[in-house]
């Protein structure tokens, strides 16, 4: 009975659930994203226990690691704007109306219904479900590639990955087009150990990155969670300041932005054709277009990565001002 | 005889991450707490990248492990360093007691 | 050209393609508009001369189109369809001579001839409509249309009674859709026939048949103005003369009567209805409406006013003379429906011309305007008396044969009610008459004497449809009066 | 090497390349996003022959076919709504030219055509998907380049609604995802045609429940509304016109897919949809009739629209489904044209008058008529007069109601008929007063070519009533999925 | 009690306390936050679903699901945190 690892998942299970309410009731919005984080990295662990670290990678490179990044960096945003304004250095937003507790509780009480009855179907649900075993099996020797997972992201349901790109496109031209005007928060000042720190990770990010990429192939790892190692690099250049965007920099950023959709999208398009419908990659050429793909990808997904934590189009400060439209 | 052997570093290495956790949760100030956390936690995860590291199959795993725990370190030296400064700089108390 | 199915089609699109052009020109394009809308008008009169001739001699007119499966649009061309049509052609030509002089110098002519087009347009479709499914949408299309014309002066008072309006008739449209719909899933069709359709359905489900009739006659009863519908009608008086003139005499009031004809005689069929108990209710709800509207007319001074009264108990005669369910009612009814309106428009142009000409616009003024403007009330004169029913005028003839029918039918009431009803009539015109004759003149509606008050596109219309009501009662009996057209159809409905 | 295209494939891919060519040459974008419309309309046209030669098209992607791959499928229905948003589409960007012409407007220009051509990808995208989960993503495309057109003006109160909406959007989707997991679990495959006489059990209904939930909130159906006022009130004109015509239509449409290959498991739940239609006829209703702003009426029509293409869902119970769907299609249809002119009439007359406060519309001197009478025409199909494609809708929806006996929604949808009356009877007042106005009124303002196109998308709303019948017969074609081969 | 069942009923808590988030939560921060977590939970459901009893290879399927889910929620994290970014600027300019 007492399964050393059952025990484990249980405490894991436990953790995760903790954490979660932890981050979500604790007061201070610093410690919620903390909270947060190890929120992520434990859920990413109990997914490697579930036998898929391909999530479990992308869960902390880009599920934690980048939104965490994200959370923080709107932190800093939130308290400098309203810190130095509106002397509510910690609240960070201004205060919403208050929820009258008994509504907050009706809705608790309705969301804990809804979960109950998602836990009652859970239970219900057959316990080794059917799947895509068979099928994904069969035709893993046609897809031009080793690992499974790459296998469905690049081939089998390539369209669906093109669109996450898409997807990602569309949250940077939406970004670009919400953020203008006024400068924001300044990067905090870190200090020379963090500058000699970052001068050493960079290489380093680089390297794991490629091989992530590289790996993706045959074992766990791909574009995204390379992509989101690379964008970790940027994230240092732009927190180190060792790279300032710059309004001139813009045209050469949205070609790097399209280029994972523009090379997929056209890869997919021109292969239709003899026989072949769009995405049907000719199986001699299957592994060097997905390379092809991934690696366009993979540069696309760093780079807007990146461009989305740093947030606001680089424009002139000149042009500044709420009504610049 | 190389499966005791690194059972035996992994067990030392649990032990330092145990008296870690300890004095995060018992010591009194930010600045005491990333003493214990960042002395014993860097101990312990040598201990343990050795111990695995024994286990290896191949001198690339061997490579790799080293690699991560070099990496693992500098990253925690330079976090703490950033904790500890951020809490000097905004002027958190040094508790005496 | 001698053999034009399309016939109905073209009839219906000389008013609806009049309309766009009239909207986009620009206010200044006087003449232009004049010239379109008096060409248009003039065009359908000859269309539907022809049409009425054709179908005279037994042409069959039938257009359809397919809207939703098993649903058609269709146009038809009865006889019941040419009386309307021929009646709104006239009119409308009438209408629009006396419109161009009553608005020569108004703003938004462009909108108000755009509407106006698409008035007519909306009537000669009710009157040609195949199936109920048909008459909902130029019904509707109607409402639209008179809508802007209600409020065309823009003013505080005129968007309330346009709101009233709005409200009272899109709610009876939407009944309307009910009861259409009702007949589609009951009968699985909604077209006109002599005889009507129901003949099943009642036998099978006398209470849905029931319940449709209520809700098809109450919705049509909104636009007819029948008792306790009837309330929008004095208040959208706020219109311009010739809107009023209109509403009045066709297009409104007129496609509320005209459609409950359609639904006893050839959605029910007379016999049916009669079977089905529903005909002697109605009779009863139309003397009620004929003698309140009576009353009401009675209290008002505002001369337009007390016409509108007047209409809601006139108009119930036709009402009156359907649900008597007799042949002789139904001709007095159909005959009605024509006299009514010659009669009606000429006072309301006449009303129109008072307050152009003098700024009389209440009874109480109305004192020696006779000798100020004779012309017209001559007019007015006659159009009164025939009201009243003085023989030989037109509304003689209907009221006559009315009475005709309530004997036959074998209710002695009617003869009751219509001459209590005339009566009432004289009381409330015979005041307005001596006014205008025998009273001296209030210093401020004499003038200079001698010059005409208003110009001859306002003098001559009237004196045309009072002409009109003369020779319909005159030459009641000659070929191709509105009398005669009448006993033709009615040997139609009672399929004799 | 030759290139072998299918419309279907076109249909996505040529507005993708656009809004990346868009993207890349701000300058150009116009040009761009009006090229990128015709050529995605002459795609859908072409897909449309051969829909109706050939019945549906299916395409499975990668030549890997449904459940491993994704199979992308064109029908009538699908054909139908693409015709829909590249026609409506089309028409708003010819008017967006102008709205958005101004040197004030550089930056949203610049950012509304890259924005508007993703959101058209992923509509269309979904039209044509056959996957739940692919839909997922679809609509996660669609959710992030609306709020990005909901927040084009900049002003703090679109900013305050996008956030709002995003919130919404990213709920609903999350809840939809929920439900593709139990999918998952229960049949262990993804695609449509996996569904069709699955049995309703736990996992199943939950999935259900999720996705209708989830879909509900996307397409602003009540009690799950309260983003949608703001979100479409505040954007401009030009992205009102898409989000009300068009975005909300594409959580519709997968609502009206999954119906037709998982049926509802109960009388109830119908009940319970269409309970939830009409109480936003109802509160939509209301909520217009106390709207003090031109756009902010126009926006809970909207909302009370939605209801009734609900209703229409639900009009004939369990056992009308089958034919149901038709007369909410037509609903769909006829709102999203009908809706789309009106706010970009709207837009217009705030332009013009240089408000849109609804007391004080008859004050001004100046009547943008044109504008004014496109925005009555388009009432006219939102209230459902004859002979507009929304009195076709209403028409089906009460005929069927009442043949199945189900009076409460014939009586629902005359309420909500005889509201939209009243409520719209208030701008007319405005429009049509003149008593108020101090300086001589100007009439026939501005012949723009911002009134073309709202004014061609009102006649289309009416003058399409005409050709219900052959819209009908078009939207059976290949219908239902699981028979077609 | 296999691991399945186990982070089954993580992801449905995790999801569920994400919706409390969602529906309650009182700062804009704390709603984003909320989101990913009922996107955690969602993750969870697909890969539980996707595992396979110990000598069982899990489907790659939900994996490729998940991953995608990730990302797409990322995007939609980095919009909705612009927007509170942009809305905060334009509310401390308004109280300026």
């Amino acid at each position: 009975m007492a399964d050393p690892l059952m025990i484990f998942d249980i405490l894991l299970a436990l953790s995760i659930v903790a954490l979660a309410t932890a981050s979500l009731s604790v007061r201070d919005q610093f410690t919620m994203i903390v909270l947060f984080i190890i929120f992520g990295l434990l859920s990413a662990l109990a997914w490697v226990r579930l036998s898929a670290p391909d999530v479990a990678l992308a869960e902390a490179a880009i599920g934690t690691g980048v939104t965490g990044a994200l959370l923080l960096k709107t932190l800093h945003h939130l308290r400098f704007v309203s810190g130095s304004r509106n002397r509510q250095p910690m609240t960070g937003v201004a205060p919403l109306p208050p929820v009258p507790l008994g509504v907050t509780l009706a809705n608790a009480a309705f969301c804990g219904l809804i979960t109950l009855g998602l836990a009652a179907g859970f239970l219900g649900a057959p316990a080794a479900g059917p799947g895509f075993d068979m099928l994904v099996a069969e035709a893993m020797p046609t897809s031009g590639v080793a690992h499974p997972v790459t296998g469905v992201l690049l081939n089998f349901r390539a369209y669906d990955t093109l669109m996450e790109v898409v997807v990602l496109l569309a949250a940077v031209v939406a970004v670009w087009q919400i953020e203008r005007g006024l400068s924001e928060a300044p990067a905090p000042v870190m200090g020379v150990v963090w500058q000699g720190f970052a001068r050493l990770a960079l290489p380093a990010i680089v390297v794991v990155g490629t091989y992530l990429l590289w790996g993706g192939a045959e074992a766990p790892g791909g574009a995204f969670q390379g992509g989101a190692v690379l964008a970790a690099m940027g994230l240092l250049l732009l927190l180190t300041r060792a790279y300032v965007p710059q309004p001139g920099h813009r045209g050469i950023a949205r070609w790097a932005f399209v280029l994972g959709t523009g090379v997929f999208a056209l890869v997919a398009l021109l292969v239709a054709g003899g026989g072949r419908v769009a995405f049907e990659y000719p199986l001699e050429h299957a592994k060097t277009l997905i390379l092809l793909i991934e690696g366009m990808v993979t540069i696309s997904i760093a780079v807007t990565l990146a461009a989305l934590f740093h947030g606001r189009e680089p424009v002139a400060l000149t042009t500044g001002g709420r009504h610049d439209t | 005889m190389a499966e005791v052997i690194a059972a035996v570093l992994m067990t030392a290495g649990t032990v330092f991450f145990i008296a870690g956790t300890v004095g995060l949760l018992r010591f009194p100030d930010i600045y005491c707490r990333l003493h214990a956390l960042t002395k014993a936690d860097g101990l312990g995860l040598a201990l343990i990248a050795l111990g695995t590291a024994l286990l290896a199959g191949s001198a690339g795993a061997v490579f790799r492990i080293a690699l991560i725990w070099f990496f693992v370190a500098v990253a925690s030296a330079t976090c703490s360093h950033l904790v500890a400064r951020h809490a000097r700089q905004t002027g958190t108390e040094v508790q005496h007691g | 050209m001698m053999d034009a199915p399309l016939l109905p089609l073209f009839i219906l699109l000389t008013s609806l393609l009049a309309a766009p052009v009239l909207f986009s020109l620009p206010e200044r394009a006087a003449r232009l508009r004049t010239g379109i809308n008096l060409g248009m008008a003039g065009l359908k009169v000859a269309l539907v001369a022809w049409l009425s001739l054709k179908v005279s001699q037994g042409v069959i007119y039938d257009l359809r189109f397919e809207l939703l499966p098993g649903l058609e649009f269709k146009l038809q061309a009865d006889p019941l369809a040419i009386l309307f049509i021929a009646l709104s052609a006239v009119l409308w030509l009438i209408t629009t001579i006396y419109s161009v002089g009553y608005l020569e110098h108004g703003p938004h002519r462009a909108r108000f001839f755009g509407f106006f087009s698409l008035c007519v347009a909306a009537t000669v479709g009710i009157a040609l409509s195949g199936n109920l499914f048909t008459f909902l949408l130029f019904y509707e299309l109607l409402t639209l249309a008179t809508y802007p014309l209600v409020i065309h002066r823009g003013t505080a008072e005129a968007l309330r009674a346009g709101r009233i309006y709005l409200i009272y008739t899109l709610a009876g449209g939407l009944v309307l859709l009910l009861g259409t719909l009702g007949l589609w899933v009951l009968a699985g069709t909604t077209d006109f026939v002599p005889g009507g359709v129901l003949a099943y359905v009642v036998a099978v489900n006398p209470l849905a048949a029931q319940l449709l009739f209520v809700v098809l006659i109450g919705a049509l009863g909104v636009k007819a103005a029948l008792f306790p519908f009837h309330v929008w009608l004095p208040i959208a008086m706020v219109a311009p003369a010739p809107v009023s003139a209109l509403l009045h005499a066709v297009a409104v009031v007129k496609a509320g009567a005209f459609g409950i004809m359609r639904v006893v005689y050839e959605v029910f069929g007379i016999e049916t209805a009669q079977a089905l108990g529903v005909t002697a209710p109605l009779a009863v709800l139309a003397g009620v409406t004929i003698i309140y509207g009576s009353l009401k007319a009675i209290t008002q001074d505002d001369i337009k006013k007390r016409l509108a009264y007047s209409t809601v108990s006139q108009v119930s005669y036709i009402t009156l003379g359907v649900a008597l369910a007799s042949p002789l009612a139904a001709v007095g009814a159909l005959a009605h429906l024509i006299h009514q309106g010659l009669m009606k428009i000429t006072m309301f142009m006449v009303a129109g011309n008072l307050a152009e000409g003098l700024g009389v616009k209440r009874v109480s003024q109305m004192d020696g305007v006779g000798r100020a403007m004779p012309g017209s009330m001559l007019a007015f004169t006659l159009a009164a008396l025939g009201m009243i029913g003085l023989p030989p005028l037109a509304g003689f003839v209907s009221k006559w044969y009315l009475a005709q029918g309530g004997l036959e039918a074998g209710q002695a009431w009617v003869i009751e009610l219509l001459l209590g009803s005339s009566l009432l009539n004289a009381i409330y015109f015979m005041p307005m008459l001596h006014r205008a004759w025998f009273r001296d003149a209030a210093p401020e509606t004499t003038g200079a004497p001698g010059r005409p008050r208003i110009g001859w596109m306002l003098a001559v219309p009237p004196a045309a449809t009072a002409a009109l009501v003369l020779i319909a009662g005159g030459f009641a009996n000659a070929p191709f009066s509105p009398l005669e057209w009448t006993r033709f159809i009615v040997a139609i409905e009672y399929q004799e | 090497m030759s290139v072998d295209l299918s419309p279907i494939t076109l249909a996505i891919f040529v507005p993708l390349f656009g809004a990346i060519m868009a993207f890349l040459l701000p300058r150009a974008a116009s040009v761009i996003g009006l090229a990128t419309l015709a050529l995605t309309t002459g795609a859908v046209i072409w897909l449309a022959r051969a829909v109706l030669t050939g019945g549906a098209v299916v395409l499975p992607l990668g030549g890997w076919g449904a459940p491993l791959g994704i199979d992308l499928r064109a029908d009538g229905l699908s054909v139908a709504m693409l015709g829909l948003t590249c026609a409506v589409g089309f028409l708003v960007s010819v008017a967006a030219l102008d709205s958005l012409k101004g040197a004030q407007q550089a930056r949203q220009r610049q950012y509304f055509w890259p924005l508007w051509l993703l959101l058209l990808t992923g509509m269309n995208g979904v039209y044509l998907g056959t996957d739940i989960f692919n839909l997922y993503v679809m609509i996660e495309v669609i959710a992030l380049a609306a709020v990005g057109l909901t927040v084009l003006s900049g002003s703090r109160a679109a900013v305050q609604a996008g956030l709002e909406y995003m919130y919404a959007s990213i709920l609903g989707a999350l809840l939809f995802l929920m439900g593709v997991g139990f999918i998952y679990l229960q049949l262990g495959r993804l695609d449509f045609a996996g569904l069709t006489g699955a049995e309703p059990t736990g996992a199943l209904i939950a999935a259900l429940a999720l996705m209708f939930v989830g879909l509900a909130l996307k397409t602003a159906l009540f009690p799950l509304h309260f983003w949608l006022p703001a979100a479409h009130a505040n954007a401009t004109a030009p992205a009102s016109a898409l989000l009300s015509g068009l975005v909300v239509k594409a959580a519709l449409y997968i609502v009206l897919r999954l119906a037709q290959y998982m049926p509802f498991p109960s009388e109830t739940l119908l009940t319970l949809v269409g309970l939830m239609g009409a109480g936003a006829v109802i509160w939509g209703g209301i909520q217009a009739l106390r709207a003090e702003r031109l756009k902010l009426l126009v926006a809970w029509s909207t909302v009370a629209q939605i209801g009734l293409i609900f209703v229409a869902f639900a009009r004939a119970g369990e056992v009308g489904l089958p034919e149901s769907w038709k007369a909410a299609a037509l609903l769909i249809l006829a709102h999203g044209i009908a809706k789309a002119a009106m706010f970009l009439a709207a837009g217009r007359i705030k332009d013009e008058i240089g408000h849109d406060v609804i007391r004080d519309l008859d004050r001004s001197p100046i009547r943008p008529t044109l504008a004014q009478f496109t925005f009555a025409l388009a009432a006219i199909s939102l209230i459902g007069l004859p002979p507009s494609l929304g009195f076709i809708g209403k028409w089906s929806l009460m005929e069927g109601a009442m043949a199945a006996g189900y009076w409460h929604w014939v009586a629902v949808t005359m309420a909500g008929t005889l509201m939209s009356v009243a409520y719209f009877s208030r701008v007319f007042a405005g429009f049509l007063r003149f008593d108020r106005v101090r300086a001589p009124v100007g009439e026939h303002q501005g012949w723009a070519l911002a009134d073309a196109a709202p004014l061609t998308l009102a006649l289309a709303a009416i003058g399409l009533g005409l050709l219900a019948a052959p819209i009908l017969g078009f939207i059976e074609i290949g219908y239902p999925f699981g028979v077609a081969p | 009690m296999t691991p399945d069942l186990i982070y089954g009923l993580t992801g449905i808590a995790v999801f569920g306390i994400g919706l409390v988030g969602a529906l309650c939560a009182l700062d804009r921060l704390r709603r984003v936050l909320a989101l990913k977590l009922c996107s955690v939970g969602a993750g969870f459901l697909l890969v539980v679903g996707a595992w396979r009893a110990p000598p069982g290879v899990p489907d790659p399927v939900p994996h490729a699901l998940v991953i995608t889910g990730i990302v797409v929620m990322v995007s939609a994290t980095a919009v909705a945190l612009a927007l509170i970014r942009r809305l905060q600027t334009l509310e401390a300019e308004d109280e300026r």
